[in-house]
């Protein structure tokens, strides 16, 4: 038999203005199994908390409503007293009769018949409240970081400062990403080597980070601080642990016309090779497709010339198991594939030629172009013949903002390397002309916008603003056709060289990743943070976090900011020993449950999953759902999509609800 | 099986060269054409323009018409024409609307879906370009062309849909396989203002003057065309662009029909060679 | 130049994005349907100031504009544009709405020569070139206009003096007389 | 109509966005109706049509629902399993006979105090124009799977509530 004491709070004048709280008290008394009512000035006083205290003891109460102001001002500190009088603490329940009654109502006698039916609607809950216990995971105090670009390279740097062992996973054979592709970066333009070789070193050299390049996620299980990773790392074909990285091998390799990744098809690389001198690590491998060993066994040059008898031309991908308490997914970006048109929803840009003209470039490729490390030293010499661009001619928005394109976003770093473009092109061809056809200039930084007047005024960049219709080729001449919209012109210009600001897209093999984390992502396949605002570096997935461009377009200040932000999530997560978590996750009942798997699917946290009921004999009789506490955020939805009523939501079960239900009217 | 034919109205005057070449290919190569009957103009550009339903009515009635006579295939030689067709069938297929009132206009319902296909699309995807490989007696040994689609032939590309639209390669892929060497030059789709040819002459010969330019600059010796308002406003005011830009452009500009006759070994005579007004002759005694 | 703007800025953009079916709020004026107009350097307004204008309510200034006129319908500008208007849609549809209107063609050529097009066609089922050529010259007092053509066309066979004529005029002239100025795209959305 | 008629109104919101909205609204001293009765749940996702049912057996004459804006949503996408389910939920009403109107959908952020006092007075309103909700009798059969026995909330209504059921 429930003992249920019921407080009423006047909240001073607050409440007792509107709201006849000592009638209130006096009639919630009258409701069946509550045994003690009473009503006071200020309930959460030290005297208000005594009272119910002493009230749980006195009266030896089975549950507590107190009627005061909203739960969410003064539940923990109403549930922490009854703690202390020795309850449960959910046992204690809130009826809103301040936010929701006194200070919304004017005529006093409906509110004073409002807050006694809030109240009777508590007392119905708390009755069938059942003492709950904080959920205690325990925590591995090991992150995984996946991805090695600049966010990877920090949110990994700045955890394993935090004293915590970090694992950092790299699909290609260096860490650096893309940021190693460019040459001087805004607003500052200090070289981006400078500024980042420092940093790979560092990671590979960290006494808390182990480094997995060359290797991709196999599998993922597991839940906030259990997680247990599968890597796959592919086979180098290289004995990392005799390779000295002397370099010799590649030197030597006859395999040399492969378009180098790094130098974006711009310069060539060999078949055994080190992606580009300041790699991390400063080791080759080799590319299976190209090697003249693998495709008709002859050759095998590097396996003779290393005198460290490194190469091992037998070897196979491994895997390694890891078991990580948080994982941070740095992934980055790809750009949008302008000269095919692979993808339906990404439609190519036929009418720029990219792919067709040679001095149609990219702005990853322009990075490369004037990069000291690039094929041409740093000299700007278009592809096609070597001269030196006299007239230059930059897009952007390609691909951005363009619905015909299957892309309505905005890049957001386009403008602003477009105009570091024109700049690192004044200084290096100082009679040259640069022209920028722009829609929008959106530079919304510290020191952004004038580092875009800067082009404009001291590098003489001419901004047109409008978009190009067509490029085309005559007389070794690209002649562009756009239109400046400000004086309403169509604009040709003859350039020798053209540079497309192309739109950051997500990388091609993000969903099958974002799958295996349970991670969700947009149309567009860039992750989803779990709120836009509050909670922008942690995702749906308790435990796994968001860092860099594989969220949206970033620059590298933002992409930074948030790989420190991610890692401070992750030391967060890291400083206790077990994670304590309200305790209102949802139940399934093995008997009733019909594995519809409904509750599979509608589950927004993968927190369901499929368990196998076995007999004394351990055959399989039956698979149920079962939800995983590590990873239900009660919600409830499950519970409203059971057919078959095989799901519960503590703190909120149908039996609660519904009594509640009856209790609204009288 | 008989390939419906709809020559249009251009194709029976000052396109004739076009009917002549067309004819006589299929003769060669034992096509068998069979004219839609009383077919009527396709409204081209003054029909649509003038009211949104007559521009597609009139295309209606002779796929209407087409279909009565029990064909199902209709080979549209004129850009203009196979771009009017082709809407219509798009318009009737997409929107219950427009068929409804089609239907009423034309009191006749379209039995079947009617396919319309452009002189390239023809031969390649129905005659086959390995069947016209296998036909060809004397290839063109590397005559430079500019192959010139103009707008109607491959806009809009959601209507049409028979190549790529900003870079379209079906008749260069028809000059190459016949032995001529299509040459790379940017005004392949650029519009030669085509419709505006009697009411703006000074537009139609400043693009004229642009096409020109650009297949001289990719060393074109003669411009190859599959649409009777492009040939005739290149070929016939190539005098008067001369005249007003002082030019000397002598560029012909032959219908693709007429290469392919030569190819297979039909004679200039045969394919009307003797109409154009910027003579082809010289170029092709070699 | 000043533009007076008020609550109903956005009817004129209504009226032709129901006419046309093309959403005219979509445009963000990027000038890429302008900056690849064939005949965008012969014309006042371009594309994108055109639209512009739709969207500013600006009526009669478009329905007066030339553009429309001049549009050479090749369908660069829709092709193009990032989008997916149809701008060349749009053109069409105010050169038919100023003509429904009986406004006097901003260009007057343009439209003698579709007005004498369609008669030929009208009466003939079929495109009468040398009696359209007469009939236009005559509407827009050019009598001479392409004088130095038809002759050499006559000459090399391209030109015939006789018209070509149909069977099924009936349906010609119901198709004639009952086509409606535009398609009705209000039944269409409710499908 | 009886024009005295004060509708009894249900309203199921989530925890994250319509409660803190509703609580901002007091915050604010906004004045409203005083028909709705709050229930407060964590997400709209938790809400299933026999929570709406049951609130009309036991004497609502309107169901509110009110939640996060869609993608606000605290879990993410719960909002939007909660609005599929309402779609296909109004057609059963119909069926069934009761005005949909009766039920009522609204999004309320936690900022937006003053459209909790909208909504609530809008809500009101329409129930009010519908008047006494009669027909829930009929729902009440066999064939009402989530019939629970009368309820035995306040004493001296047991008896009205009884009849009710009857
Ligand atoms: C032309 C151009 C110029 C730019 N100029 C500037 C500038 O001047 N200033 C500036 O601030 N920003 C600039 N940027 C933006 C800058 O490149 C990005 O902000 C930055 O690189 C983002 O870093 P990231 O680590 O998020 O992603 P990335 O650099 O893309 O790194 C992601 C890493 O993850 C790896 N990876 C991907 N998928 C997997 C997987 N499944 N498993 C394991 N590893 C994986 C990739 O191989 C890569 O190493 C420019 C961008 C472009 C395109
Ligand atoms: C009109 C307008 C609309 C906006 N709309 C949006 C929007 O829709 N979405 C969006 O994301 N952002 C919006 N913003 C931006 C948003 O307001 C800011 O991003 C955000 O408030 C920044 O938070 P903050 O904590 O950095 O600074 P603040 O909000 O300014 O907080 C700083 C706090 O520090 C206190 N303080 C100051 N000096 C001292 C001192 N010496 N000692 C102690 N305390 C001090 C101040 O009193 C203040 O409480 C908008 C801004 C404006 C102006
Ligand atoms: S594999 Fe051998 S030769 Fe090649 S870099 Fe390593 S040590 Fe040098
Ligand atoms: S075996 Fe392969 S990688 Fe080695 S040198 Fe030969 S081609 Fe190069
Ligand atoms: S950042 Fe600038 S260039 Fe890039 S998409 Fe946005 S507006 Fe266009
Ligand atoms: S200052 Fe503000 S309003 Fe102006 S461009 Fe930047 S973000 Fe936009
Ligand atoms: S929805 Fe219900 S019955 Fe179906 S699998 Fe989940 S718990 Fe079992
Ligand atoms: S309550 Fe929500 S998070 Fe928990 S299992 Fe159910 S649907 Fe998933
Ligand atoms: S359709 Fe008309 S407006 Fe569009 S590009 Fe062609 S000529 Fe210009
Ligand atoms: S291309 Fe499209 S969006 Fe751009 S100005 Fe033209 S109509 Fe507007």
């Amino acid at each position: 038999m429930a003992r249920i004491g019921v407080f009423v709070c006047h909240c001073g004048e607050n409440i007792g203005r509107t709201v006849d709280c000592a009638a209130v008290a006096k009639r919630a008394a009258l409701l069946r199994d509550v045994v003690y009512a009473v009503d006071y000035k200020y309930m959460c006083s030290d005297p208000g908390q005594n009272m119910i205290k002493d009230a749980i003891k006195e009266h030896n109460l089975s549950g507590v409503v107190v009627a005061s102001c909203s739960p969410l001002m003064h539940e923990k500190t109403f549930r922490r007293t009854v703690t202390e009088a020795g309850m449960n603490p959910f046992l204690c329940e809130i009826a809103n009769i301040r936010e929701h009654c006194s200070w919304v109502h004017e005529d006093k006698p409906v509110a004073t018949e409002k807050a006694l039916d809030l109240i009777r609607v508590m007392v119905e809950k708390v009755k069938r409240d059942i003492p709950l216990d904080p959920i205690r995971i325990p925590v591995t105090k090991k992150a995984l970081v996946i991805g090695g670009g600049i966010a990877g390279i920090q949110a990994a740097l700045d955890i394993a400062e935090g004293g915590k062992e970090v694992i950092l996973v790299e699909k290609s054979p260096s860490i650096g990403g893309h940021m190693a592709q460019l040459s001087e970066t805004f607003p500052t333009l200090d070289c981006s080597q400078c500024i980042l070789t420092p940093k790979m070193v560092s990671a590979n050299t960290h006494k808390n980070i182990k480094l997995y390049t060359y290797s991709e996620i196999e599998k993922v299980s597991g839940y906030i601080g259990n997680f247990n990773v599968t890597i796959r790392k592919k086979a180098r074909y290289i004995d990392e642990t005799l390779c000295t990285g002397c370099g010799i091998c590649q030197e030597k390799c006859p395999q040399k016309k492969i378009p180098s990744e790094f130098n974006e098809g711009l310069g060539m690389r060999k078949a055994i090779y080190v992606p580009f001198p300041q790699a991390v690590p400063n080791k080759p491998v080799i590319d299976r497709e190209h090697c003249t060993k693998f495709i008709n066994g002859k050759c095998g040059l590097c396996e003779k010339i290393c005198g460290r008898k490194a190469v091992r031309f037998d070897q196979t991908d491994s895997f390694v198991n890891e078991e990580v308490g948080a994982i941070v997914v740095a992934t980055g970006y790809d750009l949008y594939t302008i000269d095919k048109k692979t993808d339906e929803t990404l439609k190519g840009y036929g009418e720029y030629g990219y792919g067709k003209y040679p001095d149609v470039v990219s702005g990853l490729q322009f990075e490369r172009l004037v990069s000291a490390s690039g094929p041409t030293y740093g000299e700007l010499k278009r592809p096609s013949d070597g001269k030196v661009p006299e007239t230059i001619v930059f897009i952007q928005c390609v691909g951005s903002r363009d619905e015909a394109k299957g892309v309505s976003y905005c890049s957001k770093i386009c403008c602003m390397y477009t105009a570091k473009h024109t700049m690192l092109y004044k200084h290096k061809v100082h009679n040259g002309q640069a022209f920028v056809f722009y829609m929008d200039i959106r530079a919304g930084g510290k020191n952004y916008d004038e580092f875009v007047r800067r082009a404009i005024e001291e590098d003489g960049a001419v901004y047109l603003r409008g978009r190009v219709s067509k490029i085309s080729e005559e007389n070794g001449k690209l002649i562009v056709k756009g239109a400046d919209t400000l004086s309403g012109a169509q604009v040709e210009i003859s350039a020798d060289m053209v540079v497309l600001a192309t739109a950051i897209s997500a990388q091609p093999d993000i969903v099958p990743l974002a799958q295996k984390l349970g991670v969700g992502y947009d149309q567009y396949h860039f992750l989803s943070e779990a709120h836009p605002k509050l909670r922008p570096v942690e995702t749906n997935s308790a435990g796994i976090f968001l860092a860099g461009a594989c969220q949206a377009p970033k620059d590298i200040p933002e992409a930074v900011a948030q790989a420190s932000a991610a890692a401070s999530k992750v030391l967060g997560l890291f400083s206790s020993l077990e994670l304590e978590r309200e305790p209102y996750v949802a139940k399934v009942n093995e008997s009733t449950c019909v594995d519809c798997e409904f509750c599979l699917t509608a589950c927004p946290y993968n927190a369901i999953e499929r368990k196998e009921i076995k007999n004394r004999k351990g055959e399989v009789i039956k698979v149920v759902s079962h939800v995983n506490e590590g990873k239900c955020q009660g919600c409830g939805t499950c519970v409203s999509i059971c057919r078959s009523k095989s799901i519960d939501l503590a703190g909120f079960t149908d039996e609660q609800v519904y009594s509640q239900i009856n209790a609204l009217f009288v | 099986m008989a390939y419906g034919y709809y020559p249009g109205c251009s194709l029976h005057s000052t396109a004739k060269e076009y009917n002549i070449s067309l004819k006589a290919v299929c003769g060669k190569l034992g096509i068998e054409l069979s004219e839609v009957e009383d077919w009527n103009c396709c409204g081209a550009t003054p029909a649509h323009t003038t009211k949104e339903e007559l521009g597609v009515a009139l295309a209606y009635n002779n796929l209407l018409n087409a279909s009565r006579q029990g064909l199902e295939d209709i080979l549209a030689p004129c850009a203009a024409c196979y771009n009017r067709l082709k809407n219509a069938s798009y318009a009737v297929k997409h929107s219950p609307e427009v068929n409804k009132r089609m239907n009423e206009l034309t009191g006749g319902v379209m039995e079947r879906d009617m396919k319309v296909y452009n002189i390239l699309e023809f031969f390649r995807d129905i005659y086959g370009q390995d069947n016209l490989k296998a036909a060809i007696e004397k290839p063109l040994e590397g005559l430079n062309v500019a192959c010139y689609y103009g707008c109607l032939l491959v806009r809009p590309s959601k209507v049409l849909n028979f190549d790529d639209a900003e870079d379209p390669v079906s008749m260069d892929d028809l000059v190459r396989l016949i032995g001529g060497n299509p040459v790379r030059w940017s005004c392949k789709t650029e519009c030669c203002g085509g419709s505006h040819a009697i009411p703006e002459t000074d537009i139609v010969l400043e693009l004229g003057r642009r096409i020109f330019t650009s297949a001289q600059a990719g060393g074109a010796e003669m411009i190859a065309v599959a649409c009777p308002l492009c040939q005739a406003n290149l070929d016939m005011r190539q005098s008067q662009i001369n005249k007003k830009f002082n030019t000397d452009f002598r560029m012909p500009v032959v219908y693709v029909t007429q290469l392919i006759g030569l190819a297979l070994g039909l004679s200039k005579e045969e394919l009307g060679f003797n109409s154009h007004f910027v003579s082809a002759a010289e170029l092709l005694k070699k | 130049m000043q533009l007076k703007l008020d609550n109903n800025v956005n009817q004129f953009a209504n009226e032709i994005e129901h006419l046309s079916g093309c959403s005219i709020s979509d445009c963000y004026q990027c000038g890429k349907c302008s900056a690849g107009c064939p005949v965008g350097e012969f014309v006042e307004e371009s594309p994108t100031r055109l639209m512009r204008l739709i969207q500013l309510n600006q009526r009669q200034a478009v329905l007066n504009s030339k553009t429309p006129y001049l549009c050479a319908t090749c369908t660069t500008c829709s092709e193009r544009c990032p989008m997916k208007i149809d701008v060349a849609k749009v053109m069409e549809t105010i050169r038919i709405l100023a003509c429904k209107e009986g406004l006097r063609p901003a260009v007057k050529a343009v439209s003698n020569f579709s007005g004498a097009f369609l008669d030929s066609v009208k009466s003939n089922g079929r495109l009468f070139e040398f009696g359209m050529t007469v009939t236009f010259n005559l509407k827009n007092g050019t009598p001479f206009k392409n004088a130095t053509i038809a002759p050499a066309m006559l000459l090399k066979g391209k030109l015939s003096f006789l018209p070509q004529s149909i069977k099924n005029k009936e349906r010609l002239k119901n198709i004639f007389a009952n086509s409606s100025y535009f398609e009705d795209r209000e039944e269409k959305k409710e499908h | 109509m009886d024009e005295n008629f004060e509708p009894k109104i249900a309203a199921f919101v989530c925890t994250w966005c319509t409660y803190t909205g509703a609580d901002l609204a007091g915050t604010s001293r906004l004045k409203y109706e005083p028909n709705v009765r709050v229930l407060r749940l964590p997400c709209t996702g938790r809400i299933d049509f026999s929570l709406v049912i049951k609130a009309f057996e036991n004497g609502a004459d309107g169901v509110l629902i009110s939640g996060c804006h869609p993608n606000d949503c605290h879990y993410n996408a719960g909002n939007f399993h909660a609005r599929r389910r309402f779609a296909v939920f109004r057609k059963l009403l119909e069926f069934t006979g009761i005005d949909p109107n009766r039920v009522q959908f609204s999004w309320v952020s936690a900022a937006e105090g003053a459209k909790w006092r909208d909504v609530v007075n809008a809500v009101t309103d329409e129930i009010r124009k519908l008047g006494p909700f009669t027909e829930y009798q009929k729902l009440i059969g066999d064939s009402f799977p989530f019939q629970h026995e009368a309820s035995e909330t306040e004493q001296n209504s047991e008896k009205e509530q009884v009849e009710n059921v009857k």
